[in-house]
């Protein structure tokens, strides 16, 4: 039993972890901006792509190898940096008030333009940089190896998780965010500079993306197509937690994750099936995702 | 309210010369119809107020039911291929709708995709069944006991296309006429009202989400003869943010916004082939981005002649 | 293993090409145009882009040589990637449009399944230069259709006898392939031959991840759960790098012998363990004792090292085969057609039956279209004087003692075998 | 208009009606009963409860407790659609408008609701829709805004625009929220003018929130106090008002 459970466990939470960074991005600037980002996904293979670039400039260069692990963490806030407060000033911030589906296609169309950017920047051919994996060595768990790295990313999930309810819950900006969140109108009625609480939670959001596929990049080839595919696996998670909740995201992502690695393990046919049918049957019974709720209009 | 009818016609003769003076944009132009008949069902949602992220579906189902019957049912006449694939679409979209349009804004969007994903995956998975990433292959159908070459099919197919745009263009345009296809835009501006003037948002939007959706399998049957295969990818979640954005493109004011978005959009990328293959997604991105800044009645309200009061969209 | 006679009969249509040249100007193209389809973006670039760089180079050396009948060669390169559709679509765009006169074609088993029909309906000569699944020719016999380079029932039968050979002691296999044709084709048929020749072997984990999928963790530890003695895996590209780059560290080549089918493709790019069965879907491998006794490939992988800066790899041979068959091709329907160009039915009526001489061995055309290759495998290995990891134990099957008579089921076929098959057959490290 | 068989009962009436939102009870055992051809108004503070009423009455929230009937009929917990079907019909405190449609486009699509939605091919602009419509619109003096967007009428006429549509559907009673909130003091009678004499030439029953208290006691027959989720006083207008109760409570705060 042991030896059976366990693994599944690993690789589930592991599975999970990968997700969750990305799934966290867009349910927050969700939560804040209520903008449903279609373009998510793009950033993080482009976190993916600018880790990856660097930590084989790092390996090229022949500096210490250790570097790729900081690396990774400023790849993310390059990306960030660089995408974040330029286009929620000028495309995101153009569609508020428009109603969603203004929103869907602005995102979408910066989806299209940031794939093919992505293409012209870094090529076609596919990348991969290891170099944290092999550092870290591996780990026997239930008579399977594992990577350090792997059990890495899901303690790095765990403090994510736990930083963002620390950042919320104590701190001035944490806190002028859950007011914006909660209420709008209440927020600008109070003096809140809600357009710097946009471009903070965008570029945030875009930060958790980016780092999602910077962290990915050492287990996984980065190439042509990944920001699609992840942006649809982060929505799944997202709308399962409930749109805008980040307890329920992660959450959300062990159970997608679960049953993956449940399909993989059981009925192999089914594991790319198996993260939208788990989707479709927790909207059936819980439209608005297991920690969402729907809002009434007044009349 | 004028509509510039004179230009739709010229704009349709131009169209039915194109196997003469383009023969290569023969096949160009069905496969634009084709999608044009999607996006039109995208646009009649988007006028009640409704995004879909997951139409493309059941463009794949259309394709598919046409694979299915003609490989495995053994139906090789057009007229029925088309009718059955129609209808299953249809079906599709009553059973998917009876539960999907009691949502709206992104929660309608989120749960288009979620089972649009879900088909994609069955269908790219299913391998016994559907032939998995490979596809299905689409033999040429007969019609009406007539047994075409594949060259006279589509010679057939492109005119038919043409045809169909026309009738089912006018239906749809009657429908958006009628006081159903109002109660459709009046769910865009005041759900509450209509329903408190006793009419059923639910039955009203059930009703355009399945024409919508049986538009869409019309679109995927005709896209599965005319290109001889159907694949999973018809349902990816891209497809269906490219058949919003021709219906965008076109404008959602009238029924031939569809079609001038999507012939627009396959002549472009002929066109734009080698010159920018590259950079393809980019410019149509771009494209995309400028017409919601500049264009919100899309290039249909371009041409449209100018009426006494403009109003937005309001998308 | 060449053969002379082809060899001569080649020899003999070029001499005649020559010297009725200058009879037919008239009548002859400016510029002999190719649509020629592999993947050029995604993870499937990385063994789709060595089969356009052998095309170009292919194409510059045909041209360097006076063309094809004196007609010179040129091709416009379409990406696979954008789907079958998008690949439809530009197949008939250059059909139609008159911008090809022939079509290499394609890579993906999916995109040629989609093509095969096409090509006869536009009577286009199209040479499928990679698309490997033997359920191409089995449910139509296109006339305008060829495959040169072999189909999935040698190879992945040759793939499994030689992995039966090296390890006798075999129990428990695991497969991982690509989702589609390709990847459940040669599932099929690696477990129709262990049921045919080595009935006790069980089949313990059979996984499908879909094609280009980054990351294969999850399924790795699968296989290691399922303690396999050897591991079959038909990925290739991008995915085959990235599977062979994360099973590594999680101590997958330690536990089993792996098989990789299309190992040769990665042997540059990655680190594959010494033992690991690898092969190149065929003969192409240019390093072979055969190709060196043609003595083509050698020149070919210098000027290919040359302009790319690496090796080639056995995608970079087929297509560069391919070409060959189809100059091959139009210089017999040339010297046919009294040194007239000949028209599209002419070079397919050529095609029928053509025996041609590869770089790597000899390619003939089956009544069905299908060309026999023989097949050639190996194990990693060190070599004295090579600082990298080289095939040894090689073993060149041959190719036709490997495929099902024309219109039998194939599988149906592997069925019929016997464990006897398998004591016939040439012995690792035969063919040196 | 009037049913001779059951003009013994009461057009509307609602017994031990409650809802609460939270701790809130914004109806706490409502008994309420409104005649044929009553002209009946509801005041009270802020938050006493009287838009939830109207909710209550019209289907947009559902009671926890307690029915409603019209004419006899129960329709508790209808949809609002179902209860418009029925026969009462809505204008709102904020004017619910089509406004991408003309008024009459609103109009004629409010009386193809009424005549049944489904109606094929044949188009909403017809000359039987158009000429009810017109009718409507010049009973309530809006004849002259016929073809303007609705989106771009000005705030006044935007309220009795919404109460054209209520009246579109030939009600049986007409329940109106705040029908001249929002409107300057001399619009205020200029309106209810129209709205009155609309009514009588239609002889419609009413049931009105109204916050001005001269409003009320010019036009109404009856005045129903509500607070804190329950009736407090009713009676004739001069009844409640010289109710010090009532005084302290609803017209101080007003």
């Amino acid at each position: 039993m042991f030896q059976t459970i366990v693994p599944l466990f690993v690789d589930a939470l592991a599975n999970a972890a990968l997700i969750f960074f990305v799934a966290f991005g867009l349910t927050l600037v969700f939560s804040v901006l209520r903008i449903l980002n279609v373009a998510h996904g793009s950033f993080y293979s482009i976190g993916a792509y600018v880790s990856a670039s660097i930590g084989l400039w790092i390996v090229s260069a022949g500096l210490n190898p250790w570097l790729t692990f900081p690396a990774l963490l400023v790849s993310a806030a390059l990306v960030a940096a660089l995408f974040g407060p330029l286009i929620e000033r000028t495309l995101v911030q153009w569609t508020y008030g428009r109603g969603e589906a203004v929103q869907i296609l602005m995102t979408f169309g910066l989806f299209l333009i940031l794939e093919d950017l992505q293409r012209l920047v870094f090529g076609v051919s596919s990348y991969y940089e290891d170099t944290p994996v092999a550092l870290l060595g591996s780990i026997e768990i239930g008579g399977i190896i594992y990577l350090n790295y792997q059990l890495l990313l899901i303690a790095l999930a765990v403090v994510a998780l736990v930083a963002m309810r620390v950042f919320i819950g104590h701190t001035r900006m944490g806190r002028l965010l859950a007011v914006v969140v909660a209420d709008r109108e209440i927020s600008e009625a109070l003096g809140i500079d809600t357009r710097r609480m946009f471009t903070i939670a965008f570029t945030l959001g875009i930060f958790l993306a980016a780092l999602g596929g910077a962290l990915a990049t050492p287990t996984a080839g980065v190439a042509p197509g990944l920001g699609a595919d992840t942006m649809v696996l982060a929505f799944a998670v997202a709308a399962i937690g409930g749109l805008g909740q980040v307890e329920g995201a992660a959450l959300a992502a062990v159970i997608v994750a679960a049953a993956r690695v449940l399909a993989i393990y059981l009925f192999p046919a089914l594991d790319a099936v198996a993260p939208y049918l788990v989707m479709l049957i927790v909207l059936l019974v819980r439209p608005y995702g297991l920690f969402g709720k729907p809002a009434i209009r007044r009349i | 309210m004028r509509k510039p009818i004179p230009l739709l016609v010229a704009a349709l003769a131009l169209l039915l010369l194109v196997p003469v003076a383009f023969p290569h944009l023969k096949f160009v132009i069905t496969l634009a119809v084709a999608k044009g008949f999607a996006a039109l069902g995208v646009a009649l949602l988007l006028r009640g107020g409704l995004i879909s992220l997951g139409h493309a579906m059941y463009f794949a189902i259309g394709a598919y039911a046409t694979a299915f019957l003609g490989s495995k049912a053994g139906v090789s006449d057009l007229v029925l291929l088309l009718v059955a694939s129609t209808a299953v679409a249809a079906l599709a979209g009553l059973v998917f709708g009876a539960f999907l349009v009691r949502y709206r804004a992104i929660f309608f969007a989120m749960l288009n995709l979620a089972v649009s994903m879900v088909i994609f995956a069955l269908t790219s998975k299913l391998y016994g069944i559907t032939g998995g990433t490979d596809g299905l292959r689409v033999a040429v159908p007969t019609v009406l006991g007539w047994a075409p070459g594949k060259a006279a099919f589509d010679g057939f197919l492109f005119y038919l296309c043409i045809l169909l745009m026309v009738v089912l263009g006018w239906l749809v345009h009657r429908y958006l006429q009628s006081p159903l296809g109002h109660a459709l835009s009046a769910i865009h501006t005041n759900e509450v009202r209509l329903e408190y003037l006793g009419v059923s948002a639910w039955q009203t939007l059930l009703t355009s989400y399945t024409i919508s959706a049986a538009l869409a399998g019309l679109g995927g049957a005709l896209a599965a003869m005319s290109i001889g295969h159907v694949l999973p990818e018809f349902a990816f979640w891209t497809e269906s943010g490219h058949l919003v954005l021709t219906a965008v493109l076109g404008g959602i004011g009238g029924v031939a916004g569809a079609f001038i978005g999507s012939v627009f959009l396959e002549i472009l990328h002929t066109v734009a082939v080698g010159v920018a293959a590259e950079a393809w997604n980019l410019i149509i991105g771009l494209a995309l981005i400028c017409v919601i800044f500049f264009l919100p009645r899309g290039i249909y309200g371009l041409i449209e002649a100018r009426r006494g009061s403009t109003k937005e969209t309001g998308l | 293993m060449p053969k002379p006679k082809f060899r001569l009969a080649m020899t003999a249509a070029a001499a005649a090409a020559l010297m009725t040249g200058a009879g037919w100007a008239q009548d002859k193209p400016a510029r002999l145009d190719l649509g020629v389809f592999t993947f050029l973006s995604g993870p499937s670039a990385a063994y789709g882009l060595p089969g356009k760089q052998g095309a170009e180079l292919m194409i510059e050396r045909i041209n360097a040589q006076g063309g094809i009948g004196g007609v010179p060669v040129s091709a416009t390169y379409v990406d696979e990637a954008q789907g079958a559709e998008g690949v439809i679509a530009e197949y008939r765009r250059l059909a139609e449009g008159g911008r090809a006169q022939a079509m290499i074609a394609a890579l993906s088993s999916g995109n040629c399944l989609a093509l095969s029909p096409l090509a006869d309906q536009l009577k286009m000569p199209t040479i499928g230069w990679n698309c490997d699944t033997h359920q191409l020719f089995l449910k139509d016999q296109p006339d305008y259709f060829y495959r040169p380079n072999g189909n999935t029932i040698a190879e992945f039968m040759a793939y499994t006898l030689y992995f039966l050979q090296q390890h006798p002691e075999v129990k428990r296999v695991a497969i991982i392939n690509p989702d589609y044709a390709f990847g459940h084709d040669a599932a099929e048929i690696v477990k129709a031959t262990l049921k045919a020749v080595r009935p006790e072997v069980e089949i313990v984990a059979e996984l499908y991840p879909k094609l280009g999928a980054s990351t294969y963790q999850t399924e790795i530890s699968r296989l290691s759960a399922a303690r396999p003695d050897v591991v079959f895996s038909n990925l290739w590209g991008g995915d085959l790098e990235n599977f062979v780059r994360q099973a590594g560290p999680r101590g997958l080549f330690r536990q089993s012998a792996v098989v990789l089918a299309l190992g040769e493709t990665v042997m540059q790019r990655v680190d594959l363990p010494e033992g690991t069965i690898v092969g190149v879907l065929g003969d192409g491998w240019w390093m072979s004792p055969d190709a060196r006794t043609i003595g083509e490939a050698e020149p070919f992988a210098a000027a290919y090292r040359e302009k790319y800066g690496s090796d080639p790899v056995f995608p970079t041979i087929k297509m560069a085969n391919s070409l060959i068959v189809l100059k091959a091709a139009y210089e017999k329907a040339i010297s046919d057609n009294d040194g007239a160009w000949p028209d599209r039915e002419q070079v397919v009526a050529a095609l029928e039956g053509l025996s041609v001489q590869t770089l790597t061995g000899t390619t003939t055309f089956r009544d069905d279209n299908d060309g026999v290759v023989d097949q050639v495998i190996g194990t990693v290995g060190r070599a004295e004087g090579v600082d990298r990891p080289v095939m040894t134990g090689m073993v060149r099957y041959d190719g036709e003692a490997l495929l099902a008579p024309v219109g039998q089921d194939p599988i149906a076929w592997i069925g019929t075998l016997t464990p006897d098959f398998l004591a016939d057959l040439p012995r690792p490290g035969s063919y040196n | 208009m009037t049913s001779n068989s059951a003009s013994a009962q009461p057009l509307l009436r609602a017994e031990d009606l409650a809802i609460s939102f939270g701790a809130i009870k914004a109806a706490d055992g409502v008994d309420f009963a409104l005649q044929r051809n009553e002209f009946v108004a509801i005041i009270g503070p802020n938050g006493a409860g009287k838009t939830t009423f109207l909710n209550l009455v019209t289907g947009y929230l559902k009671p926890h407790r307690g029915n409603v009937w019209l004419d006899g009929r129960p329709i508790t917990r209808m949809a609002p659609r179902r209860i418009s079907r029925q026969g009462i019909a809505r204008a709102f405190q904020i004017p619910q408008l089509f406004t991408d449609h003309s008024l009459i486009d609103n109009l004629m699509l409010a009386i193809a609701a009424r005549e049944g939605i489904w109606q094929g091919l044949t188009p909403l602009n017809r000359r039987a829709y158009r000429d009810e419509a017109m009718e409507v619109l010049e009973l309530l003096g809006l004849a002259a805004d016929a073809e303007t967007m609705t989106g771009t009428l000005p705030e006044g006429l935007r309220k009795l625009a919404d109460i054209t549509l209520a009246f579109a559907l030939n009600p049986k009673l007409l329940v109106l929220d705040e029908p001249t909130s929002g409107v300057s003091s001399i619009e205020r009678f200029r309106i209810m003018e129209t709205l009155m004499n609309a009514m009588r030439r239609r002889g419609l029953s009413a049931l009105f929130v109204e916050h001005d208290m001269e409003v009320v006691q010019k036009y109404a027959d009856r005045v129903v106090v509500w607070n804190a989720g329950h009736v407090m006083a009713e009676g004739t207008p001069a009844e409640v008002m010289s109710n010090p109760e009532v005084l302290e409570s609803v017209v101080g705060v007003v």
